[in-house]
């Protein structure tokens, strides 16, 4: 127990947390601090390439196994499912939030929110335990499964959603989704070499670079905390801690199931625990315009995102240990 | 110098509605338009900003659209069921172009 | 498609005037409003141009508010106070909308 | 509010002519204009988008000029040359401005 | 002597000046050299972090003491007491100056340019003489008080200026002072542990980046300098030059009375040699509409701080050197 | 042979080349993956900055002698023939072109493209050929030259150009030319010293963004050649591959006659071999605005670069090292 207070406190004094409670600080107190978007961008752009291509550097170096389509599989199966307890759970918690709201919700808490991944990496690296290099393949491969329960969700309900070949590419061709596995690609082909070569621009100022981006995501978390404070009752409030722990807890014993490092472990749990902010949103947009987005907006990146970001991930390194000893 | 009657179309929506608006203005034949950057704004959905975002889910575009007046209707009825389901407003003025034939 | 009459209010003002303007909109019951960026410009106090610079003191904002005819005038009471003290220009077109009741 | 007639000129034209077109609006007394950044657009030169791109060549501005009525045409006729060799459009609307003695 | 000289020659002969010089003679050539605004904010954003960090790791490695308070009152009484000694100077040299423009000018000089203080701290790093890491604390005590200043002098000469809770929240909650002391706090609580995680980002690169913002501003500085031509008269450019002087003698005095190291004295010098150019012209938009921008932005970024950045930061420096007989 | 394409097979493996490659599938695949102008432009205006720099230190440790003088020279003589073969090559292999659509893009092919350059001076470092470090001012001088002759083949042909100060302002002032230029004079003049104080910035994370960039580009490029595909006619395509082989044939003589190192003739050998996209097409649109830029973009960034950057740059070194013996 001791042991779990002292990461917890250590996480949240790391500099990547105070950003995130910097950002957060400031939006709420209505400075007018802020990030152009294109540098945001080009952080979030940076951040996908040096993740995924790490990713595909550390599966070279390992070998793939059948545990990585396991994982995958796994990967997969939570995101498909997840979206049906956290529909069931909002519409339990908040009854008043329409199918159509409760669905798209449930399409955020499937699918996964790769900074929250990073953050846990970074956690992870600090504590001596590296997680699986194809964890970034689960973690694209958890995209985009929880979007289509979602719809199936709204379609069962008798909503209407406006599925067509502008959603899939949407989801399939999605930005973030290719520079991802791109990089993860290009890093598997060149393994080390190509490694010796970037690794000052993708792995030395890594964390310097997450401090910032995070600073700017407490920004946007503050500034939509802000202006949907109407929105979010007791019971939603609620169900966006909640969710992230039955979330924590399907990944976790996948993770034992699959016999995954403790490493492993811990990011799959943090994987399934995340909640989207980037490619879901997008998708909702178009394929549920009539859903409310301050509602998902607000529950993924307003109180998920901090709750993993502080408490959430140091407890679910300490659980990984628990379930496989390390 | 010789003036042509017009029609300036404005439409302000979701910056994810991009490719399918003009995909839509395509559809009738409207081919010329131009796409404006938005910063931020205020409407029944409250305020917002792009400051600081990466999602595309949030941010808006604006696309102005001038079209000879008799392919106005045309142009709105492509549109319209874009407009219906998402977030944004249209405005139309009268105004005047040169080289009419281009519109 | 039913058209419904509508004021186009253009406001080329000072980046550091946006919150204000916002405010002042919104106490004159103005609450849908959109803001472009503005990339330079040219006015009696010369030329300028938002490249490079870091500051917000120098920079201005395009503020583009649809409303119905009978409110504009209460809209520009609003706004004047910020106008005549800064930089900037206002102006007022006549234009057509969808569905009025949202102006 | 006492409001004036006016009129909204606004350019669309590509970047790389930012200088000239200032210059030609200029040279004609026109010394008040306000350039907004333009994302992307279509036209019969097919698709474009600034996204990624590093170039001048490239990309298209918006040039928008509020002119008392006289001074229209000498306007028109001091931008005309550029706008006849290059890519662009141009569109001339009636609008009302504040304080007419600044336009 | 020859110290000075060699020390200014050393000044004047680094990439930083030399880049500072590219963008202004690019600019006053009309190149159409130019950076990108958002890359540029993007910069000033890293600046301001860096900075502020390494200050609060310097405050937790060494410890606080009375020296911290002390400094910051001398800081914030010098921020207020320059504006007056402004105004008048610039009444007296250039008579045809109104007293609103005046005042606006004055809070300027009173308060302080951060990219001065960063140039000054590359100087001393250069030189082996680091200031006290509380000196950031100081710069950003430094920026507010002026502006009060400011604003009293224009009511005392019976003008009038908006003055609301819209103006408080433009000082204080500034995004320039709220990144700069959030980052120092972060930096303090985080101490050597946090610097090691972020050093490759914050510290290794710096002087690079630095670089490339210099020759931004040397490019803002030039197109200001072509484009308010008019505005400056021969009594005004000697304000521009005389006024930091001034400054720099009273910093240096407080500094030495204060009992700073060197380097403390030299960064608290630089402090009251310049002339803001971010913070205080917002304000003044806000608060005094009707003052002349293109004075004041042309004085303190055309005239004032590249006179500091090339002479004075080395003159500076070695008048610290002479009184702390450092 | 072997050696040959064994130097292929690495340069097609190198992480620098597949993130073209990514780039440019998710293009051809619509993908909405895609950086912010400003981010693009950031990292341009930093490629420049880092790769004038560099030659700048290069020419100061290894002195200036008349070579310097030799290789500008052949550079011009370069950069104004080449247009005249390449006006004909593609009348001959595509009659149906324009006298002003073949003028403008002769122009490209006279010029230089930077990036291919920064990309082949990578690939001479990792094979540890180094060229001398005044090829910058070279590149720098071939910028320019080819406008001229592509504006005299038009006026010979009867065509009207809009030539006047705008456009020599233009060529001559060009952004890019002022900063790689400026970066050469300030790297020169602060030699190694100034190397030590920004090598952390400017050269150790170099490579990590040259990927990040030609990602990037791979993006343009793709995106250009969806969109001009009725543009390119066979005739047109077989003319972006073989230009290059001859300008490429010219470089390498050229610098075998001048005796340049190994490094320095596949430099010169790469700067003949390539197009501009960014300085010409910029002069171009304001001098010929009806020679149609679907054409010359296309080619110079859809065709002729990625084929340098593929095949070409490994084929010139090799060939380097045959006429050198190196
Ligand atoms: N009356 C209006 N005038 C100009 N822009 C508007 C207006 N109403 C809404 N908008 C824009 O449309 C967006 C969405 O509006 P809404 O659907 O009302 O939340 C706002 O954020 C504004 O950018
Ligand atoms: N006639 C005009 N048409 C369009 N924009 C204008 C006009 N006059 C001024 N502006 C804009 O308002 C800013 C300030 O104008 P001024 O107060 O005249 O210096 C200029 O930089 C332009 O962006
Ligand atoms: N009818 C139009 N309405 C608005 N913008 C247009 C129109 N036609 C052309 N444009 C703009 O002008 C650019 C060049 O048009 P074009 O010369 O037809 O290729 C396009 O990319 C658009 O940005
Ligand atoms: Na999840
Ligand atoms: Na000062
Ligand atoms: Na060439």
């Amino acid at each position: 127990m001791s042991a779990i207070l002292d990461l917890a406190a250590q996480n949240l004094l790391s500099p990547v947390i105070l950003c995130f409670a910097l950002g957060l600080a400031a939006a709420l107190a209505r400075s007018d601090l802020s990030f152009p978007e294109a540098i945001a961008k080009g952080m979030s752009l940076y951040l996908l390439f040096a993740i995924g291509f790490k990713g595909g550097v550390s599966v070279a170096a390992h070998g793939v196994d059948l545990g990585l389509a396991l994982a995958v599989l796994a990967g997969i199966t939570l995101s498909l499912g997840l979206p049906f307890i956290a529909f069931s759970l909002l519409r339990t918690l908040s009854p008043g939030v329409s199918v159509l709201d409760a669905a798209a919700v449930a399409g955020h808490y499937g699918s996964i929110s790769i900074v929250t991944f990073v953050a846990m990496s970074a956690l992870l690296t600090g504590q001596g335990l590296e997680a699986e290099g194809y964890m970034i393949a689960v973690a694209a491969a958890m995209e985009a499964p929880a979007i289509v329960a979602a719809l199936w969700l709204v379609s069962r309900k008798g909503g209407e959603s406006r599925v067509g070949g502008e959603l899939w590419r949407e989801i399939l061709l999605n930005g973030s989704i290719v520079l991802l596995m791109g990089a993860f690609v290009i890093g598997w082909v060149t393994g080390e070499d190509g490694m010796v070569e970037i690794a000052p621009f993708i792995v030395t100022p890594f964390k310097g670079v997450l401090c910032l981006f995070l600073l700017d995501m407490g920004l946007v978390a503050g500034r939509g905390l802000r202006s949907a404070r109407g929105v979010i009752t007791p019971g939603i409030a609620v169900f966006g801690v909640v969710m992230p722990l039955i979330g924590a807890a399907l990944g976790l014993g996948a993770g034992f199931v699959l016999g995954l490092s403790t490493g492993g472990v811990a990011a799959l749990t943090a994987l399934a625990a995340s909640a989207s902010y980037i490619a879901v949103p997008a998708a909702m947009r178009v394929a549920l315009p009539r859903a409310n987005p301050a509602l998902y907006l607000t529950l993924s990146l307003g109180i998920t995102f901090p709750f993993n970001l502080t408490l959430g991930l140091p407890l679910y390194v300490a659980l990984a240990r628990v379930v496989t000893g390390g | 110098m010789q003036m042509h009657d017009a029609k300036r179309v404005e439409i302000i929506i979701e910056a994810i509605m991009e490719r399918q608006i003009s995909t839509a203005l395509t559809q009738v034949g409207v081919t010329g338009f131009t796409i404006l950057p938005v910063l931020g704004g205020s409407g029944r959905s409250g305020h917002w900003t792009r400051e600081g975002g990466v999602g595309r889910a949030s941010g808006m575009i604006a696309v102005i659209c001038l079209v000879a007046p008799p392919r106005l209707d045309s142009l709105l009825k492509g549109i319209f069921p874009l407009l219906d389901e998402h977030i944004g407003v249209v405005s139309v003025s009268d105004t005047q172009v040169l080289r009419a034939e281009r519109f």
